[in-house]
């Protein structure tokens, strides 16, 4: 009786809350903004070294914004692996002789990667870029781990770490290059755009596509454990 | 009312929904889950708002991109702490044992 | 100068997440300090540069706002930079000595550590409401994963916990950034203020304002939004629950002071205003009650940040619709209140962690004695308890101080009593630590004696505390400089 | 006119998915409710003329997050846990 008032309680804030962020969004869209974004975009188009404008604000306009964002996916995946105590590669039950799974393995891969490099190469000027490609490469690595294909170099070591922030580094290192040039912190050089966004976005798709796969792999657990401080 | 408005009151209720599923829901997965819904209700209204008036804006659409990169490293991460929560513990949600000791209403 | 001043704040922190990342625990420890050197540097010239010049905005990539992303630099968020670098490497250089470096998970410690760094620095000057987000998320999940280090149940659950808390509270801030982007077209705080200056306030947008501060306060754990805290400050390692209770839930009300102090006038009302002292003071009450009843020792400290935080909401009412003298006096305690809770805090938790490799043991009632072999510790936390009961001349004292002339002189006298009753649960459950300190047992002589490098850190931190209250006045000095309003906002 | 409808469909089953991928008594069930419901994102994204999110969505939000999902429900309905320990209570 109790669980159902709660219940019944918990439900009409949550309606309440709906229909108050509702009432907002409707007032909101009855009045004109007074800055117009995509205009002031528009105008700065040509100086971004991108045709695109999605692929222009996240590696051109707003760069900090997406350096930061790669930060939180490679912490994600340290603390990922720092859980992943000894390799866990080793766990039998992932060799799945599943012949359905080996099919589309056979298949997909080879297609799955072509379709990575073409979201890559897409992204300067119509939709796709390194998000897109990353995670259909770390979708390939899923099905080829699922598949029980090795793959040692996710087992927790140099290599791994340096996959993981190699996009990152890449980045960081074009940011501060633009400081020595006596520019502002991730600045581009203007005839140099273009080609530094491609690289950054190749680099970025690889590290994207390790992150997510170092965080699959790292999810099976084993029996390792460390007494916390202070217990008693 | 244009499409985009649409969507955008479709994310409220989302966020409705997700806050719910967030708040109520005690399985550990099923608020991960909840956390999804609701993340992409903001989403909605974050691109569906702006777009209502304006038209296509790249920017909104960028910042979306960015927020789904950070939830899915937030999810993954979840996913490998819960995993490993239970492999210790056996629970699934945070309400079982050990009991809060303060007192307070949940 | 200040172009590579700024660069190396933004640049060096994450360049050494990466270095150490790479390197085992041992070296990156040599790295880390290495790297700490260089970052109060950085800090310290780029606090001295802009009390002499100046704040200025910062536009990231050559692009200004709204288009692209600027940063405020100015005297408040230098004096911040300077606070995270005088407490993260103090966290640093005792985390250092501190942490088992034979466990192979502690080499992630490193760049966990230096990206909550520059997560910290990003959102001091951060001008950018959606790059405030990024910030916010870097700065939790690296919490996160310091909390979780090690992997043991407890502490699962407890990061767990943190993070879905950490989520929720980033997905309602997000929300009000979307609000106020199809309401202004801008995502920097400095356009919206600046329209707002001569246009009446558009219908809706309180809402906006709300789910903002609303989720930053989950994020901030304030009352009743703090059961997150308590387990995780509690349960990390003794370094980490320094950060985190110093400067992690610092970072979150910063922004949400900010978002008031530029929004609050237009788009707030008094109900809320009063509404948010008013869980402040609760916690105050609350937090330190509980303080008073926790049996293990980190969960006393733990709560007491639940009860410190809870002075920080106190700016809300004191700052809507009064004079601007008052405004001003409690923007500066708050500010004192903020650096001088950062300092103890770290300080406790640091000397607590002491006490524990000490005995062994995280009860209270395991510190029978410990007086006699670790008094240096016990006399740091008692100083940097000192601070938190806020006697003179500590920076606590100086803080309250301010607050109380700003109640009495906005007529909200009602918040005097919420700084007294404050006070006096602070010394009974400081108190208590050393009742039981004191007390004499036979049984228990074996302790283990931590280096002296481990003792000195939070003696530091806590005559930090203390002696801030005699250079207040250069310290907010610092944050009246004039702006200059160079970049468009 | 059939935008409308189409439009209206769309939201009505996103709203639907994501009540039901909640609700949903067994888990693995409600995750593949939540696959589809990300999927359901993918082409709501393409009628809000945002293409680059659609294909995000469709790869991160329905592929990967389901991925994940969909492992750890089978993790948590098949390995017996080690230890009953009740997780320490953190004293």
């Amino acid at each position: 009786m109790i669980r159902t008032l709660k219940t019944l309680a918990m439900v009409a804030a949550c309606v309440s809350f709906s229909g108050i962020l509702a009432l907002s969004i409707w007032t909101i869209a009855g009045q004109p903004a007074p800055v117009n974004l995509p205009q002031l975009l528009s105008e700065n188009m040509a100086r971004s070294g991108v045709e695109h404008p999605v692929t222009a604000v996240l590696l051109n306009f707003r760069s900090y914004d997406t350096l930061l964002e790669i930060g939180v996916l490679v912490i994600a995946g340290i603390a990922g692996i720092s859980m992943a105590k000894t390799a866990s590669l080793e766990d039998p039950e992932l060799r799945t002789s599943d012949s359905l799974l080996y099919g589309l393995q056979r298949w997909f891969v080879p297609l799955m990667l072509m379709l990575a490099g073409y979201l890559l190469w897409a992204g300067a000027h119509r939709p796709g870029g390194a998000f897109q490609a990353g995670a259909v490469l770390a979708a390939t690595g899923v099905l080829m781990r699922l598949g029980g294909v090795p793959m040692d170099f996710l087992r927790p070591g140099l290599l791994l770490r340096l996959g993981l922030v190699l996009g990152f580094t890449v980045f960081l290192l074009v940011a501060v290059a633009s400081v020595i040039g006596g520019d502002a912190f991730l600045a581009y050089p203007p005839e140099l755009t273009k080609p530094l966004i491609l690289i950054i976005e190749s680099v970025l798709t690889l590290s994207i596509a390790m992150v997510l796969l170092a965080l699959f792999v790292s999810a099976p657990v084993n029996d390792a454990e460390d007494p916390e401080e202070g217990s008693s | 009312m244009t499409a985009p408005l649409l969507y955008a009151l479709a994310g409220a209720i989302l966020c409705g929904i997700g806050l719910f599923g967030l708040l109520w829901l005690s399985h550990l997965l099923r608020k991960l889950v909840a956390f999804n819904i609701m993340g992409s209700g903001v989403f909605l209204v974050l691109v569906g708002l702006p777009q209502h008036q304006g038209g296509q804006d790249p920017v909104p659409q960028a910042l979306v991109l960015t927020g789904i990169v950070v939830a899915i490293a937030a999810t993954a991460l979840a996913v490998v702490l819960i995993r490993r929560y239970y492999h210790l513990s056996g629970l699934t949600s945070l309400t079982g044992e050990p009991a809060s000791r303060e007192g307070a209403p949940e | 100068m200040t172009l590579w001043l700024m660069a190396g704040l933004l640049f060096t922190p994450l360049a050494w997440a990466v270095l150490t990342l790479l390197t085992d625990f041992a070296w990156g420890r040599v790295v880390t300090w290495g790297g700490i050197v260089v970052q109060v540097l950085v800090s310290l010239g780029l606090w001295l540069a802009v009390s002499r010049d100046g704040g200025f905005y910062y536009g990231l990539g050559g692009w200004e706002a709204p288009l692209g992303i600027e940063l405020r630099v100015d005297g408040l968020a230098v004096t911040f930079v300077l606070l995270t670098a005088v407490v993260a490497s103090a966290c640093g250089f005792h985390a250092g000595v501190y942490i088992d470096p034979d466990k192979p998970w502690h080499r992630y410690f490193w760049p966990l550590f230096w990206f909550l760094w520059s997560g910290l620095n990003a959102v001091w000057l951060g001008g950018d409401l959606f790059n405030l987000y990024v910030g916010l998320e870097l700065i939790s999940l690296s919490a996160v994963g310091l909390v979780a280090l090690g992997g043991k149940a407890a502490a699962l659950r407890a990061s767990l916990r943190y993070l879905l808390a950490a989520l929720l509270g980033s997905l309602a801030y997000l929300l009000g950034v979307a609000l106020i982007y199809g309401q202004f077209g801008t995502l920097s705080i400095a356009g919206v203020v600046f329209w707002l200056e001569d246009h009446p306030v558009p219908a809706g947008s309180g809402l906006a304002l709300a789910l903002m501060v609303t989720g930053l306060a989950l994020k901030t754990a304030l009352f009743p939004l703090h059961r997150w805290l308590p387990p995780a400050h509690g349960i990390a390692q003794s370094p980490v629950s320094a950060l985190l209770s110093a400067l992690v839930v610092k970072a979150s009300f910063y922004i949400a002071a900010r978002l008031w102090l530029e929004l609050g006038e237009p788009l707030g009302n008094l109900a809320a205003a009063q509404l948010v002292g008013l869980l402040g003071s609760a916690a105050v009450v609350w937090g330190s009650w509980l303080a008073l009843r926790q049996s293990a020792l980190k969960q006393v400290v733990a709560y007491s940040s639940v009860a410190q935080i809870g002075y920080l909401f106190l700016l809300f009412p004191l700052t809507y619709s009064v004079s601007e003298s008052v405004s001003q006096q409690a923007q500066q305690g708050i500010t004192l209140q903020v650096i001088s809770h950062a300092l103890a805090k770290a300080a406790m938790f640091l000397a607590a962690g002491n006490l524990i490799l000490s005995t062994g043991s995280n009860r209270v009632d395991a510190l029978t004695g410990v007086s006699r072999f670790l008094p240096f510790s016990l006399f740091s936390f008692g100083l940097a308890g000192v601070s938190l009961m806020s006697l003179p001349p500590s920076g606590g004292f100086a803080a309250k101080w301010l607050l109380l002339q700003a109640s009495l002189g906005s007529g909200q006298w009602w918040w005097v009593l919420v700084l007294l009753t404050g006070g006096l649960l602070s010394a009974a459950y400081v108190f208590r630590i050393y009742r039981a300190s004191f007390l004499e047992n036979s049984e228990t002589d074996e302790f283990y004696h931590p280096s002296r490098s481990l003792e000195v850190i939070p003696m530091v931190l806590a005559l930090m505390a203390i002696g801030l209250g005699m250079v207040s006045e250069e310290v907010l000095s610092v944050m009246a400089l004039p702006f200059e309003e160079e970049g468009s906002p | 006119m059939t935008e409308w409808l189409l439009d209206g469909l769309l939201v009505v089953a996103l709203l639907v998915t994501a009540a039901a991928a909640l609700l949903s008594r067994d888990l693995f069930r409600a995750v593949v409710v939540f696959i589809a419901f990300g999927l359901l994102m993918a082409v709501a994204w393409v009628r809000l003329q945002a293409p680059d999110i659609a294909l995000a969505e469709a790869a991160i939000g329905a592929g990967l997050t389901g991925v994940l999902l969909l492992d750890a429900v089978s993790h948590l309905g098949r390995a017996r846990p080690r230890g009953q320990d009740k997780g320490g209570n953190g004293q």
